[in-house]
């Protein structure tokens, strides 16, 4: 059932072979019998939609789940890894796709689990530490390593995963979705950091939701669709109408972004208005505001303040100067309840920490931002849950067997749009979304910004905070750009575009 | 510059300073050294319990079965040494191996089984004290030259105190449990596995090895302090250490360690032990309170040291921040 | 689908309760007569109803620590809470005239009152709850004894003999009242969104703080309803022996309760519990202690009796022994049907 | 003189150990004394912690209440080092007499003889006897039990039918009493209740009475303690007898200590075994003690 497209003449065999490999969750069929190939040298993406099987794919690969059947053949031999340190002493490193670090560890110690140096059988911290500053240094982070990993924002806890998967010696490396928080400086970085690697001869494997990146790094793509292969391309022989209606079985013409009107209707009055708010150490005081049917982006650098500015927003960090008011009302002494029930909405940025409740069903997560507006003595009822949660997984296409299943066996871009649909089914007056479409899959990320237009027409007005400037420039009326905590400037209609942001950044 | 940290351990450190000061300043005898390594002998049994619980409580599990352990491991070495006609040397290596043992089934039971180490290990609570009682139902004493002559060891300081045999073997143990924990990879793993487990486990900890090994390390520290009460009190009794485990659990959580796991340091645990010590000294001292206000006064003192901790941290947080 | 659904939900709730009707048969064969139930004075009369009647009070206490495990806390005070709401029980009784009624409420009141201390300490001075209940366990005994001054206060009043041992429609009133009370919380539970919003706050407190879930106050009201519960069992064990024992009055109870809990399939990191269940888990645990008492084994057995079949309850349950039982008989029903859906 | 004593109680876990503490602290306060008081809570760590601080501060004379027999040689030896005399009261230790100044107590083991003589008396040692024991593991528990059994096995007619822990308390008496009563289907088969403590024996004249059952006339009641409320239950005819465990200890306590000081010789063993009580003076007793 799938077509292989060799690249080169085979001359060596190949680095990794993956043979008919299958695994079911119950109630799933993730994989089923999907075969590859990967030589040494070789940079591979990973592409298909979200719930289409990667995760599953890679972490059968690395043991993390026991798999039905196939055969895994690295070198050549067949290899069944127990757990994620077995398949790491064979030699396949891994970033996994959520960042799947010890937050109450200290960087050091993140990035020398399992490998520290020791002395007279003790564990040495000052070479771990030397170690860890250069493996910091080659994804060019320049933080101290001493300090507790979650003090730091997810995106620096990502690029910290990618520099522990460096620290061992593989030939194989794996990583999902590396890219989901990044800018794009690091993400530049992280691109010669792979052609390095590449020239030395490891083979990697790279999952990813933007084309851009596939065709900037990789040299072949395996598209999975349903948990099964649909094929492997060479990267520069496959175009990307093609790419898309193999990944979404739809062609990308449907997809294509409609042109966008950056003008705002100026007749608006203001719904959020931030008058001169900041907190100290935190971010520096701000004037802000947004409109019935604005979009307003939010742009920075990693660390520039994009989350805070989010959070004095919602006001789930409370503002020490200036005052919030949404509408009519007041909200810098609201409690958040008071703030959702006057029509405020946040999306955070870190899915596992503050968005899932990873036991409760899809359904309960999904009805618990309204549910709790509306207090614990008015339930809705079962049946009206069933009715709003039935009709989200259809506009949002949500991947899942059904709606009582928990929300941590989905795969993580289902997840994000499980958060989503939580806050659109508030029908918020004002929207906050930090990194909304981390991990979502293309044909998805068009579904949604589609409904947020269509939401801002109806008179929403939307915050975003995101790291991925070419969707800023997609729909927002306004960009915010953000740095060293404070707000550097304001872009209006015309003058946004990619260029005109970085350029603000850099001055 | 403070490392953030470090915190807890110093507002406990500050904490116990400032009861002892309390007590040098209030009562007669407070200041003579003896009062310090009495605190020091009286606790060590308790001290050790908590270290291995330490580790336990680190990697987000718990051992409830510490204290009936004591009590079993007491009873067993009597046996063998006054029914078997064992050398006591021997028999305490064989008492240290039965607690490994136990230890480590139970960790096979939590890993394996993936059964809540709360039930597990209050199963193995009711087990040890039942096999204690099977053993031998009365208190009886064991009297040999070897035992006696530890007991007998002293090392005087200035003033009228000075180290037991039990207190320096403490503080032995102590050491080799701070550098278990942070000086060897079997200690980050179990902190990584407190840290969150499942990342643990996908970062290559070996989880269930790690999950056995920590309840059998834990086993070997509660066996250690039963042989030491056993050594102690130069008796064995299978109602010995009730409720000890309650005792080491709040010595952990005093000394800043997370009950939730991956945050805290063995040697905070000494000194929380050494903080309810402490408070049961000064009690004694003072020698007023009848029965129902000591347990107020226990109570009261745990809180108002917990607070007076707790205050310290945000303090000198807000300093620094500000 | 919903079939497989059903199989899943039926899983869980078979194990616990398997293991009763396993350890009441067992008990059964080794005491004859332990099955007979006979109609004496207009009410129900033999060991199964004993259980029941015995597994009342843990079976209260239980039902608050369920809540409040979901939380992610645990409540080590209910012992102590028990002794303090006897004594208040027993002193008031003795040396005031106030109507029953009142007593009672007093009663309640100081229990829930006692929760409310304990869920301050945990939600607003933040201390881990195991060390802030552990707090009001070691010093609620002394106010308890406080109380009644270090002597077992007995007392005399019909109502209270009345919810300590007498029957109603052949059942003793106190099976009834707890009856009652689980109902009552099992809808609350189930009918409004507390139960929704108490299992995500245990789940994930920062995830349920930002969508509005005032957590701080859930779980506040958490370790009152505890309290609660454990002031109404108070309130009965002293109404059983007429009199308040504030040494022993509940002692250990509270490992009863949690290990109910547990059995029933709740997690202590907080999240699912399940109310029905823990009742089972009680049952579980009282018909042990009761086949124990009637099996004229030596009082030295008790303990390894009680902690083999412990073990042996939690092995049969765990979801590892099941796997590996379905992997000796492969063609069982519900993962035949799983792995065939698409 | 103004002596300074240290008093080390085992805890407060019964209504006659609470009076044992308010005797002795109230013999203390009639002779002007200064009584250091700790309560250990049944642990015997805590009494070794509490011997060691009155060492420390360096008290006239030490009162001990062990709650176990053994492990006392290291803790006595400092007392004697620093020597301060160690009254030992309601049991004894398993030391090297020269440790310790004196004992003040009744013997366990007499009691439950006496329980026993009294009950083979009372049914011609034709007897099936059901027995609540103490905790378990406790040398009253044992020592009780000890006694009883050695007497009744002069009385081939005379057995124990049952027999398990209440726990020296009374809602343990009650619940194991119910199981017996179940177990042996009524009283039928039972002639007499053997209970440790007089707690547990009221708790099971709870469970007699809610079984339909009499006390005293379908099943003899006796026990140990005479806490006031066992009177009460005697003169309303619902118990049979009950031995004194003798709470007022200080008042020998502190001769001892007197004496020792002026260096008289002291006996090792003061015998505190109280007499047994019958329903003929229940009244009279209860309106004494209450
Ligand atoms: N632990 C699990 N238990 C049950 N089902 C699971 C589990 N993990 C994944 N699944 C299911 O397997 C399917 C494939 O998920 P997977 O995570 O591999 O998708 P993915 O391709 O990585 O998607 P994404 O782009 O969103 O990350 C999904 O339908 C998911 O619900
Ligand atoms: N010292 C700290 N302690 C706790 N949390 C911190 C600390 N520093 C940053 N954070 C948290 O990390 C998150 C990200 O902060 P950062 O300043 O990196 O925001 P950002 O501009 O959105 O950048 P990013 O692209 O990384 O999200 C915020 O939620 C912030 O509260
Ligand atoms: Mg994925
Ligand atoms: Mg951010």
């Amino acid at each position: 059932m799938s077509n292989f497209v060799e690249g080169a003449q085979v001359v060596t065999r190949p680095l990794l072979k993956i043979d008919n490999l299958s695994k079911s969750f119950t109630g799933v069929q993730a994989l089923s019998g999907v075969s590859l190939q990967i030589k040494s040298g070789e940079i591979r993406a990973l592409l298909g939609e979200n719930g289409a099987g990667k995760s599953t794919l890679i972490k059968v690969l690395t043991g993390v789940y026991p798999r039905d059947g196939g055969d895994i053949l690295l070198d050549g031999n067949a290899i069944n890894a127990a757990d994620s340190g077995h398949a790491q002493r064979l030699g396949i490193s891994t970033v996994y796709q959520e960042v799947n670090l010890i937050p109450t560890l200290s960087v050091m110690e993140n990035l020398t689990l399992q490998h520290q140096e020791k002395v007279f059988g003790l564990i040495s911290w000052k070479k771990a530490e030397i170690r860890a500053k250069a493996l910091l240094a080659q994804v060019g982070l320049d933080i101290d390593p001493l300090r507790q990993l979650d003090t730091y924002s997810i995106a620096i806890q990502q690029l910290v995963a990618i520099a522990r998967a460096l620290s061992t010696q593989a030939k194989m490396l794996i990583l999902d979705e590396p890219t989901a928080s990044l800018d794009s400086d690091e993400i530049k970085q992280l691109f010669d950091l792979m052609r390095r690697l590449k020239a030395e001869g490891m083979g990697i494997i790279f999952v990813t939701h933007f084309l851009d990146q596939v065709y900037s790094i990789t040299d072949s793509i395996t598209v999975l669709r349903n948990g099964e292969c649909i094929g492997t391309f060479n990267t520069a022989e496959l175009t990307r109408s093609d790419l898309v209606s193999h990944m979404v079985g739809k062609s990308l013409e449907e997809l294509a972004p409609s042109a966008h009107d950056h003008s705002i209707q100026r007749e608006r009055k203001a719904l959020l208005a931030l008058n001169n708010v900041g907190k100290q150490r935190y971010l520096q005081p701000l004037n802000l505001s947004i409109a019935a049917g604005d979009i307003v982006g939010v742009a920075g650098l990693l660390g520039s303040g994009r989350t805070e500015l989010c959070e004095l927003a919602y006001g789930s960090v409370k503002p020490d100067q200036g005052e919030i008011r949404l509408g009519k009302h007041s909200l810098t002494k609201f409690s958040l309840r008071r703030a959702i029930q006057v029509g405020m909405g946040y999306c955070p940025e870190d899915r596992k920490q503050d968005g899932i409740v990873a036991e409760l069903s899809v359904r309960e997560n999904m009805i618990l931002a309204l549910q709790a507006s509306r207090g614990w003595w008015s339930p809705i009822s079962l049946s009206d849950q069933q009715g709003l949660v039935e009709d989200m997984i259809q506009r949002l296409a949500i991947k899942t067997p059904d709606m009582d299943k928990p929300i941590g066996e989905l795969s993580g871009g289902n997840q994000q749009k499980v958060i989503l649909a939580r806050w659109l089914i508030t029908h918020p007056a004002l929207l906050i979304l930090d990194e909304p479409t981390r991990g979502i899959d293309i044909g998805a990320h068009h579904d949604i910004i589609q409904i947020i237009k269509e939401l801002c027409e109806q008179g929403m007005g939307l915050l975003v905070a995101s790291s991925e400037l070419e969707e800023l420039v997609m729909f927002a009326h306004r960009v915010v750009v953000m740095k060293d905590h404070h707000k550097v400037s304001e872009l209006l209609g015309e003058d946004i575009s990619e260029q005109a942001i970085l350029r603000t950044i850099a001055s | 510059m403070i490392n953030e940290r470090n915190l807890p351990i110093l507002a406990t450190l500050l904490v116990f300073i400032l009861l002892y000061g309390f007590g040098v300043y209030e009562y007669r005898g407070f200041r003579d050294t003896l009062v310090f390594t009495n605190l020091l002998t009286d606790n060590a049994f308790l001290i050790i319990t908590a270290i291995g619980m330490t580790f336990v409580i680190l990697s987000g599990g718990i051992d409830l079965s510490v204290g009936s352990m004591i009590a079993f491991i007491g009873v067993l070495m009597a046996y063998m040494i006054s029914s078997m006609g064992l050398h006591p040397a021997f028999a305490i290596g064989i008492a240290l191996l039965v607690g490994v043992f136990f230890g480590t089934i139970m960790g096979v039971i939590i890993a394996f089984f993936e059964i809540q180490a709360f039930i597990v290990t209050l199963a193995g609570m009711f087990l040890f004290r039942g096999l204690a009682y099977l053993i031998n139902l009365d208190a009886v004493p064991i009297s040999h030259p070897f035992i006696m002559a530890l007991s007998d060891i002293y090392v005087p300081l200035p003033g009228r105190g000075g180290l037991t045999f039990i207190a320096m073997a403490m503080l032995v143990l102590l050491v080799i449990g701070i550098l278990v924990a942070r000086r060897t990879r079997f200690g980050m793993s179990v902190y990584a596995l407190g840290g969150d487990s499942h990342s643990a486990a996908l970062l290559g900890v070996p989880v269930g090895k790690t999950i056995i090994k920590i309840y059998a390390l834990s086993g070997f520290y509660s066996a250690m302090s039963g042989v030491i009460f056993a050594i102690y009190t130069g008796s064995a009794y299978p109602l010995a250490a009730v409720g000890v485990e309650l005792d080491a659990i709040a010595a952990v959580v005093i000394g800043g360690t997370l009950l939730t796991g991956g945050v805290g340091y063995v040697f905070g645990t000494f000194l929380g032990a050494m903080i309810q010590g402490i408070i049961q000294t000064l009690i004694t001292f003072d020698g007023s309170l009848n029965s129902w206000w000591t347990k107020l006064a226990v109570g009261g003192l745990l809180l108002f040291f917990i607070l007076l901790q707790k205050g310290i941290v945000v303090w000198v947080k807000k300093r620094a921040a500000g | 689908m919903k079939k497989n659904d059903f199989l899943h939900k039926h899983q869980k709730t078979l194990a616990p309760l398997l293991s009763l009707v396993l350890i009441i048969l067992v008990t059964a064969s080794v005491t004859p007569g332990f099955l007979k139930i006979t109609f004496v004075d207009g009410h129900l009369f033999g060991s199964l109803v004993d259980i029941l009647h015995r597994g009342t009070p843990t079976a209260l206490v239980a039902l608050g620590m369920a809540v409040v495990i979901a939380t992610r806390g645990i409540d080590l005070s209910v012992g102590a809470v028990i002794a303090i709401c006897g004594a208040v029980t027993a002193v008031l009784t003795v040396n005031t005239d106030w109507p029953v009624w009142i007593v009672i409420l007093c009663a309640l009141g100081t229990g829930a009152l006692c929760g409310l201390w304990n869920g301050i300490l945990v939600s607003v001075f933040n201390i881990q709850p195991i060390v802030a209940t552990l707090i009001l366990m070691v010093a609620g005994r002394g106010i308890a004894q406080m109380i009644t001054e270090g002597q077992i206060v007995t007392f005399h009043s019909e109502v209270l003999d009345a919810i300590g041992n007498g029957y109603f429609l052949a059942f003793p009133i106190r099976v009834w009242i707890a009856i009652g009370l689980i109902l009552l919380t099992v809808i609350v539970m189930r009918k409004t969104a507390l139960g929704l919003f108490i299992e995500s706050v245990g789940a994930n407190v920062r995830a349920s703080r930002l969508v509005g879930i005032e957590a701080r106050l859930l779980v506040m009201s958490a370790y009152v309803f505890s309290g609660f519960c454990a002031g109404l069992s108070g309130i009965i064990l002293a109404a059983d022996i007429r009199g308040a024992d504030a040494n022993n009055a509940g002692l250990w109870l509270e490992l009863d309760a949690i290990l109910a809990v547990v059995l029933a399939g709740a997690s202590l990191a907080g999240g699912r519990i399940y109310l029905l269940l823990t009742v089972v888990g009680v049952l579980i645990i009282q018909t042990l202690t009761t086949a124990i008492l009637t099996s004229g084994l030596p009082v030295q057995y008790n303990l390894v009796v009680k902690a083999t079949i412990i073990l042996a309850v939690l092995l049969i349950q765990s979801p590892k022994t099941r796997q590996w039982l379905s992997g000796l008989f492969p063609k069982k029903e519900g993962d035949k049907k799983g792995s065939t859906t698409p | 003189a103004d002596l300074t004593i240290g008093f080390s109680q085992i805890g407060s876990e019964s209504g006659w150990r609470t009076s044992e503490t308010a005797s002795i602290k109230a013999e203390a306060e009639r002779r002007g004394y200064n009584l250091k008081f700790s309560d250990a809570q049944q642990k015997q760590e805590n009494q070794i912690k509490a011997v060691r601080s009155y060492i420390a501060q360096g008290v006239d004379g030490i009162l001990l209440a062990p709650v176990v027999e053994t492990g006392w040689d290291q803790v006595l030896k400092e007392a004697k080092r620093a020597r301060i005399p160690v009254v030992l009261i309601d049991r004894g230790v398993a030391a090297d007499p020269s440790l310790y100044l004196t004992k003040i107590a009744s013997d366990f083991k007499e009691e439950g003889a006496l329980a026993a003589s009294w009950l083979a008396a009372k049914t011609n040692g034709r007897c099936n006897i059901v027995e609540l024991q103490g905790s378990v593991g406790s040398s009253a528990a044992i020592d009780r039990k000890a006694g009883f059994d050695s007497l009744i096995s002069n009385f081939p007619n005379m057995t124990i039918i049952r027999s398990q822990s209440g726990s020296f308390t009374r809602a343990g008496g009650k619940e194991v009493m119910e199981s017996f009563l179940k177990a042996e289907g009524g009283a039928k088969n039972i002639c007499a209740l053997f209970a440790h403590n007089d707690d547990m024996a009221l708790g099971a004249i709870l469970a007699m009475k809610e079984a339909g059952i009499r006390p005293t006339k379908d099943i003899l009641v006796v026990s140990i303690d005479a806490v006031p409320d066992i009177f009460k239950a005697m003169a309303d005819g619902e118990a049979n007898a009950t031995i004194e465990l003798n709470p007022h200890l200080g008042g020998p306590a502190f001769d001892a200590i007197l004496a020792s000081q002026k260096g008289a010789k002291v006996d090792k063993w003061v015998k505190a075994n109280g007499p047994l009580y019958l329903p003929d003076t229940a009244a009279v007793e209860y309106a004494k003690r209450k």
